[in-house]
């Protein structure tokens, strides 16, 4: 096959953002058409490219681009099944992100920007993606993070999006400086900065320092991929627009560490210590993030913390020396949380609200939102991995992967030995996956209540209250929240009829993404099929662990609902007690509350990891800064001055001596010849 | 150097100063004169009699052009400055209206230094030319500054510089005309749209005073 | 004759000169002075003619040179001083300093207020 | 030439200077009373009243010497001084007859009278501006411009007169004189002659003295024997210029007569000349100031090139 069509692949978004950008302003009624049919087209392609290429075999093709003083740099192309996979998930995830958000940014008048950024975006992606070279890699990799800088702070009217926007950029930075350093000294020991060379002197052992080119890369992957200790942008960058996060936050920028490291496993298997390392970081992140996602009231913050707990997932399977598990479980989230994303992208649209306890005063929305509603569910469902949606195919495959590391038996699949892999950052990554399991189920059906309380709550309100007050009392409740709440003063009896105000634009797009959410992880199930296209090793779930994931699961769901059922009780009968309507405070009937108990404050703050970081970062940035200014503008500028002034006095004496009086001036002229003179003779 | 040699006088000479001859005696008197007058004439106060003083100087100077038998150059000496430039200063004097009698303004507050410079010039020039001209004796020949011998060798040697000398005197002529012509018919309409101040402050004088300045 | 005698006075007639054009306030008086000057340098050409009998007589000639253009530059010297003390009525040197620095300039026109025609630019 | 032989000269010089003014002073009178129809002094002395002109003196000499107090009192009274001597220094070097009949010889003759006449001018302005009078300072200054106006034509006329005789000397111009001088330099007498008669400031060249206008010039201050003086230098400069005239243009002693009465002719000539300066007097009326400027440098100086570009011409052709 030629590399032609593979060439095209990212370079049809790219060219379409440009045309983007250069039309926007002038022509806005091709930014539409400009911004889907690339995208779509380049995904069809790659979808082709991946038809072509089949499965177990490899491409690589590469141009040099120009002599260089050390390791060339050359446009190289390697394709391979993981390629095919990742490239077809964001082919997919683009387009309907692109045709998703021209329904939800229709009026938005920097819309041909967002579009043209988006696209280039993709084709970024696709880039990092497709690229045989580290430093072409790395130019994709920069540019990701330069657009989503950009999109993060789409809405730059606010303060909260251009404080996430920059410090998206800046933490991100923070991790792409060793990053650069770790990618320099890979090409340095290997000689060439071509993944296929690097791969090959990795097996051949010729890298001299792999724990720490390892760890160097690693600090990158935990600034793109969020994972802790540089998560703390990604919560706060669901200020940009819903796509974007269900594009850039979900599917697509932050995968792209996990895939790199899964490209580069090889390198990270020759350093247990790194290994250990990625299982720690992957294990805190991903308990971490569930408690916090637990607190949260945003509904896009719950899923942005359960987006760096689901990525600590692929890391963990990564630490356990199985990429095709992290693979695996990368396309499947990919889709799910897309899927979560844009579902709650509508609900937000419907309710004009992010807050989850402000739609749970909204039982209407159910009813207005149904495609949402079900696609928000299967979703959840997916992301708690209940079988047989794709979550629990992957998450199971995390799980055999950290089973079979915890023993000793790596699942490397030929990459590397066995042996690399530490038993304990398989035991690291077993425990904790299986207590976030737990919590993710919790904080799924926490979610879903929240959002969707709909008749039970009523219900659960009607068994204390007497049945003839019952809606009257839901009624007097409404109208007395309705004045924070314009949407909700519309009252249940209107609800219904402005079901069809959704666009069909932002509806389909949820099926069309509910499809592999739902049946992704059947693929699993197939060894000649989704494995052949890996690395060929064995995604089938494991007894022990699937019925141990499933139950944690399901106990999570329980535990949750059961929270939820005793605190909406509670709250309603002391709203009885109280004697008057019930007035539903956000506390009262959040199970989260109830669950995390004395955690519930930290964790809605993110355990104060961004306070941490003030104090440890910021403020003596802020006080460095501060000192400077004080030595610029006292010290050096005391001197600026001096001599300024200097200068103006010296000025002023030279300028009293310009007199206008020609007889001083003469007089001064005529001395100093006679003096001259004098010296002159007496020197002579 | 040849010159030099030809003057012959750089050898150590017999004569002394104390034995002065006649022409050195009447060379030194009237030379106290010179000395006197110009003092006098950049001294006092009143401003004619500074001029007039300077008529004894530059006179006294002829005579010493006579005495160092440059006949043709006092004579000049006398026709030019004494017919014409000192006529012209008092003129001018007059016609800025000097004062009879003491002015107390004639000299600015640059004086003490002035004098200092003067006196610091002197006494270097002075010590420079009597160091290096102690034992120098000027033999006078007669003749030497006949009208005759000077005519020769201003008209055989130095007749380019001669010439030149007229086209600075023409330019002159020019320049004083110019300088001291009524400017009232020079001055400009004032163009439509742009304040102007009026008459030249000098316009209303400069119609009086006698167009009668003449370069001689 | 000694050439002592002729270099002295001239040197002497030279600095009385140089005190006149430095000290004298009416800028007539300036021009007088420098006609000293001149002739003291006039002195000094004679006396070196004679002293070196040159055969040129190129210091006699070069004195005739010299009253000449004194001629021609108080001629032009009266014309300048008669334009500027029609414009600013006075003659006086001290007084014509508009090329001084201002601050210097205010300070002078504060020490006489009744030139009022002071500051103005030469028309 | 020894001592005695040089001061018998400058005495004769001295007598010369004090009796000759005094005839043309007394020939003013009269042809002045005969040219317009009237007596004029006819009593002192007897014979036509010859001896008015010592009666004069006389009463000048009484006069009181008034110095006017504004004045500047020492310039004020040196300034008849300096404007009188240098006629008598110009009277030195005039030759009268051949063979050193005159007071002194000087090589640059014509240069230095010239430049000593020049001088003259000096006293007229020392008295204008001494006077404190402001008639008399507006005569000094016509004076000065006036004189200073009419040095140039006439500094030219003399040079044409010493080109043609090729020297400077006033004798050597005597002996190199023709007959056919006269025509070949009319131009340079006339304009000589003009030119000296402003410089007199006599009639019609009298605006510095004109009395119906400023009173008398720089002499309205002026009485008894100061004023005598400035008269006297009027009528020695009449003397002085008729002389000079005589001397470059007209040939001196050359006559008819052998050499020894050259002398005569010499005098003759002068008078017949301060007869003209009288005749003028009494013919023409005063110029106006600017009309006097405007004749000296538009009239006299183009002539007195001319007759220099002549004379040059002439002398280089009769060289060959």
């Amino acid at each position: 096959m030629n590399t032609a069509l593979p060439a095209l692949v990212p370079a049809l978004p790219a060219l379409g953002a440009a045309a983007t950008f250069a039309t926007g302003r002038r022509a806005p009624r091709f930014a539409r058409p400009l911004a889907i049919v690339p995208v779509v087209l380049s995904g069809v392609l790659a979808l082709v490219t991946a038809l072509q290429l089949g499965t177990g075999r490899t491409l690589d093709a590469a141009t040099r681009l120009t002599p260089t003083g050390g390791p060339d740099i050359s446009l190289a192309i390697h394709l391979d099944g993981y390629t095919s996979l990742v490239t077809v998930l964001v082919g997919l995830v683009a387009s309907c992100v692109q045709i998703y958000s021209t329904a939800y940014l229709r009026d938005d008048p920097r819309y041909p920007s967002y579009a043209a950024l988006v696209s280039l975006f993709t084709a970024a992606m696709f880039l990092v993606v497709y690229s045989g070279d580290l430093i072409v890699l790395l130019v994709g990799w920069e540019v990701m993070g330069i657009c989503s800088y950009f999109l993060i702070g789409h809405h730059w009217e606010t303060a909260d999006a251009r404080s996430a926007s920059l410090k998206a950029f800046l933490v991100t930075k923070l991790g792409d400086v060793p990053f650069l350093f770790g990618l320099f000294l890979l090409g340095a020991d290997a000689g060439t900065f071509r993944i296929s060379g690097v791969l090959a002197a990795a097996a051949d052992g010729r890298l001299a320092h792999p724990t720490l080119i390892a760890l160097l890369l690693l600090a990158g992957v935990a600034g793109k991929s969020a994972q802790f200790p540089l998560h703390s942008w990604l919560p706060d960058a669901m200020a940009g627009p819903t796509p974007v996060s269900a594009l850039i936050h979900a599917a697509t920028m932050v995968a792209a560490g996990i895939y790199l490291v899964a490209r580069l496993l090889p390198v990270f298997l020759l350093s247990g210590a790194a290994l250990v390392v990625l299982a720690v970081m992957a294990a805190v992140t991903m308990i971490g993030s569930a408690l916090c996602a637990l607190a949260q009231d945003d509904i896009k913050r719950v899923l942005a913390y359960s987006t760096v707990g689901q990525l600590g997932y692929m890391a963990g399977a990564l630490a356990a020396g199985d990429r095709e598990a992290a693979v695996f479980h990368l396309v499947s989230h990919g889709a799910f949380k897309a899927l979560l994303f844009l579902s709650a992208g509508v609900l937000i649209h419907a309710a004009h609200t992010n807050s989850l306890s402000a739609m749970s005063r909204m039982p209407w929305l159910a009813e207005r939102v149904p495609d949402a509603r079900w696609t928000l569910g299967i979703g959840l469902v997916a992301l708690v991995g209940l079988p047989p949606f794709s979550g629990f195919f992957s998450k199971e495959a995390v799980f055999t992967a950290a089973e079979h590391a915890a023993r000793g038996e790596a699942l490397t699949n030929g990459v590397g030995p066995a042996s690399g892999v530490p038993e304990a950052a398989g035991w690291i990554v077993l425990i904790a996956a299986g207590l976030t399991v737990l919590l993710t189920a919790a904080y799924a059906t926490r979610l879903w209540l929240l959002a969707f309380p709909g008749r039970r709550a009523v219900a659960l309100a009607g068994a204390v209250v007497p049945r003839g007050e019952a809606a009257e009392g839901h009624a007097a409740a409404l109208a007395d929240t309705g004045e924070d709440l314009p949407v909700a003063a519309s009252s249940t009896a209107t609800a219904p009829s402005v079901h069809a105000t959704e666009p069909a634009a932002m509806r389909w797009p949820l099926w069309v993404l509910a499809i592999p959410a739902m049946g992704f992880g059947v693929a699993g199930l197939r060894p000649n099929w989704l494995p052949a296209l890996l690395d060929g090793g064995s995604l089938r779930p494991s007894l022990a662990t699937a019925v141990l994931g499933t139950g944690l699961a399901l106990a999570g769901v329980l535990i949750s609902y059961a929270a939820w059922r005793t605190v909406t009780a509670r709250a309603a009968r002391a709203a009885v007690a109280e004697g008057a309507p019930a007035p539903q405070s956000t506390d009262a009937t959040d199970p989260g509350r109830a669950l995390l108990g004395p955690l519930y404050g930290p964790a809605q703050h993110g355990f104060g990891v961004d306070r941490l970081y003030e104090r440890l970062f910021v403020l003596p940035t802020v006080g460095a800064a501060k000192l400077v200014r004080f030595l610029d503008r006292e010290v050096v500028e005391g001197y600026v001055q001096a001599s300024g002034g200097g200068a103006r006095l010296l000025g002023w004496a030279v300028r009293r001596a310009q007199t206008g009086n020609a007889q001083t001036y003469l007089s001064a002229l005529l001395a100093g010849v006679v003096l001259i003179a004098v010296f002159v003779a007496v020197g002579t | 150097m040849s010159i030099l040699a030809a003057a012959g006088s750089l050898a150590p000479a017999t004569r002394g100063f104390l034995s002065p001859t006649g022409v050195e005696i009447v060379f030194v008197l009237v030379g106290l004169a010179v000395l006197g007058a110009a003092v006098i004439s950049v001294g006092t106060k009143q401003l004619v009699h500074a001029a007039l003083w300077l008529v004894v100087a530059l006179g006294g100077l002829a005579i010493e052009f006579l005495l160092l038998t440059a006949e043709f150059v006092a004579w000049v000496q006398v026709l030019i400055y004494l017919g014409s430039v000192v006529v012209l200063v008092l003129f001018g004097l007059m016609l800025t209206k000097a004062p009879i009698g003491r002015s107390p303004d004639a000299d600015s507050g640059n004086r003490w230094v002035a004098l200092l410079v003067a006196l610091a010039a002197a006494g270097t020039l002075v010590t420079l030319v009597v160091d290096a001209f102690r034992t120098s004796w000027i033999d006078l020949g007669s003749g030497g500054g006949s009208a005759s011998v000077t005519g020769a060798s201003l008209f055989r040697t130095w007749v380019l510089p001669f010439e030149a000398l007229s086209v600075l005197l023409l330019a002159a002529l020019v320049g004083a005309i110019v300088l001291s012509r009524s400017r009232q018919a020079a001055v400009p309409k004032p163009r439509p749209g742009k304040l102007r101040a009026g008459k030249p402050v000098g316009a209303a004088r400069a119609a009086k005073s006698p167009s009668s300045e003449r370069e001689s | 004759m000694h050439l002592a005698y002729p270099a002295v006075l001239a040197a002497l007639l030279f600095s009385v000169g140089v005190y006149g054009v430095l000290a004298r306030r009416n800028a007539v008086l300036v021009l007088m002075s420098v006609e000293l000057m001149l002739n003291a340098v006039n002195l000094n050409l004679v006396a070196f003619d004679a002293w070196l009998r040159d055969a040129l007589h190129a210091g006699q000639a070069l004195t005739l040179f010299t009253i000449t253009i004194a001629a021609a530059e108080i001629g032009l010297g009266l014309a300048i001083v008669l334009l500027v003390f029609r414009t600013r009525g006075t003659p006086d040197i001290d007084r014509l300093t508009a090329l001084g620095d201002r601050v210097a300039e205010r300070q002078n026109s504060a020490d006489d207020t009744a030139d009022a025609s002071k500051g103005q630019a030469v028309s | 030439m020894n001592l005695l032989d040089t001061l018998l000269r400058c005495v004769a010089a001295l007598v010369v200077f004090l009796t000759f003014p005094l005839i043309i002073g007394q020939t003013e009178h009269k042809v002045m009373a005969h040219m317009q129809g009237r007596l004029g002094p006819m009593y002192a002395g007897g014979f036509h009243g010859w001896a008015q002109l010592v009666a004069d003196g006389v009463k000048f000499a009484q006069k009181e010497d008034i110095v006017p107090a504004d004045a500047d009192r020492r310039i004020f009274q040196l300034a008849p001084a300096v404007s009188l001597l240098p006629y008598l220094f110009v009277l030195l070097v005039v030759p009268v007859g051949p063979h050193g009949f005159v007071g002194q010889a000087v090589d640059a003759g014509i240069f230095f009278v010239l430049a000593v006449m020049g001088v003259g001018v000096i006293g007229k302005l020392m008295a204008g501006w001494a006077s404190a009078n402001k008639f008399s300072l507006l005569g000094g200054l016509r004076t000065a411009a006036q004189l200073m106006s009419y040095e140039l034509p006439m500094v030219l006329a003399a040079a044409s007169a010493a080109m043609a005789a090729g020297t400077l000397s006033l004798t050597g111009i005597v002996d190199a004189f023709h007959w056919w001088w006269l025509p070949w330099q009319a131009i340079g007498a006339f304009v000589f002659f003009t030119s000296g008669i402003a410089e007199l400031q006599r009639p019609p060249f009298d605006m510095p003295v004109a009395d119906s206008e400023i009173i008398f010039g720089a002499y309205t201050e002026y009485t008894g024997l100061r004023f005598a003086f400035f008269l006297l230098s009027e009528y020695a400069g009449i003397l002085v210029v008729c002389a000079l005239t005589t001397v470059l243009f007209l040939g001196g002693w050359h006559g008819p007569l052998p050499d020894s009465l050259g002398w005569l002719w010499t005098i003759l000539k002068t008078f017949a000349l301060a007869f003209v300066v009288i005749w003028l007097r009494v013919t023409y009326p005063r110029l106006r100031e600017d009309q006097l400027m405007r004749f000296a440098w538009t009239v006299l100086v183009p002539l007195a090139l001319l007759q220099l570009a002549l004379t040059g011409i002439i002398k280089v052709a009769i060289s060959q």
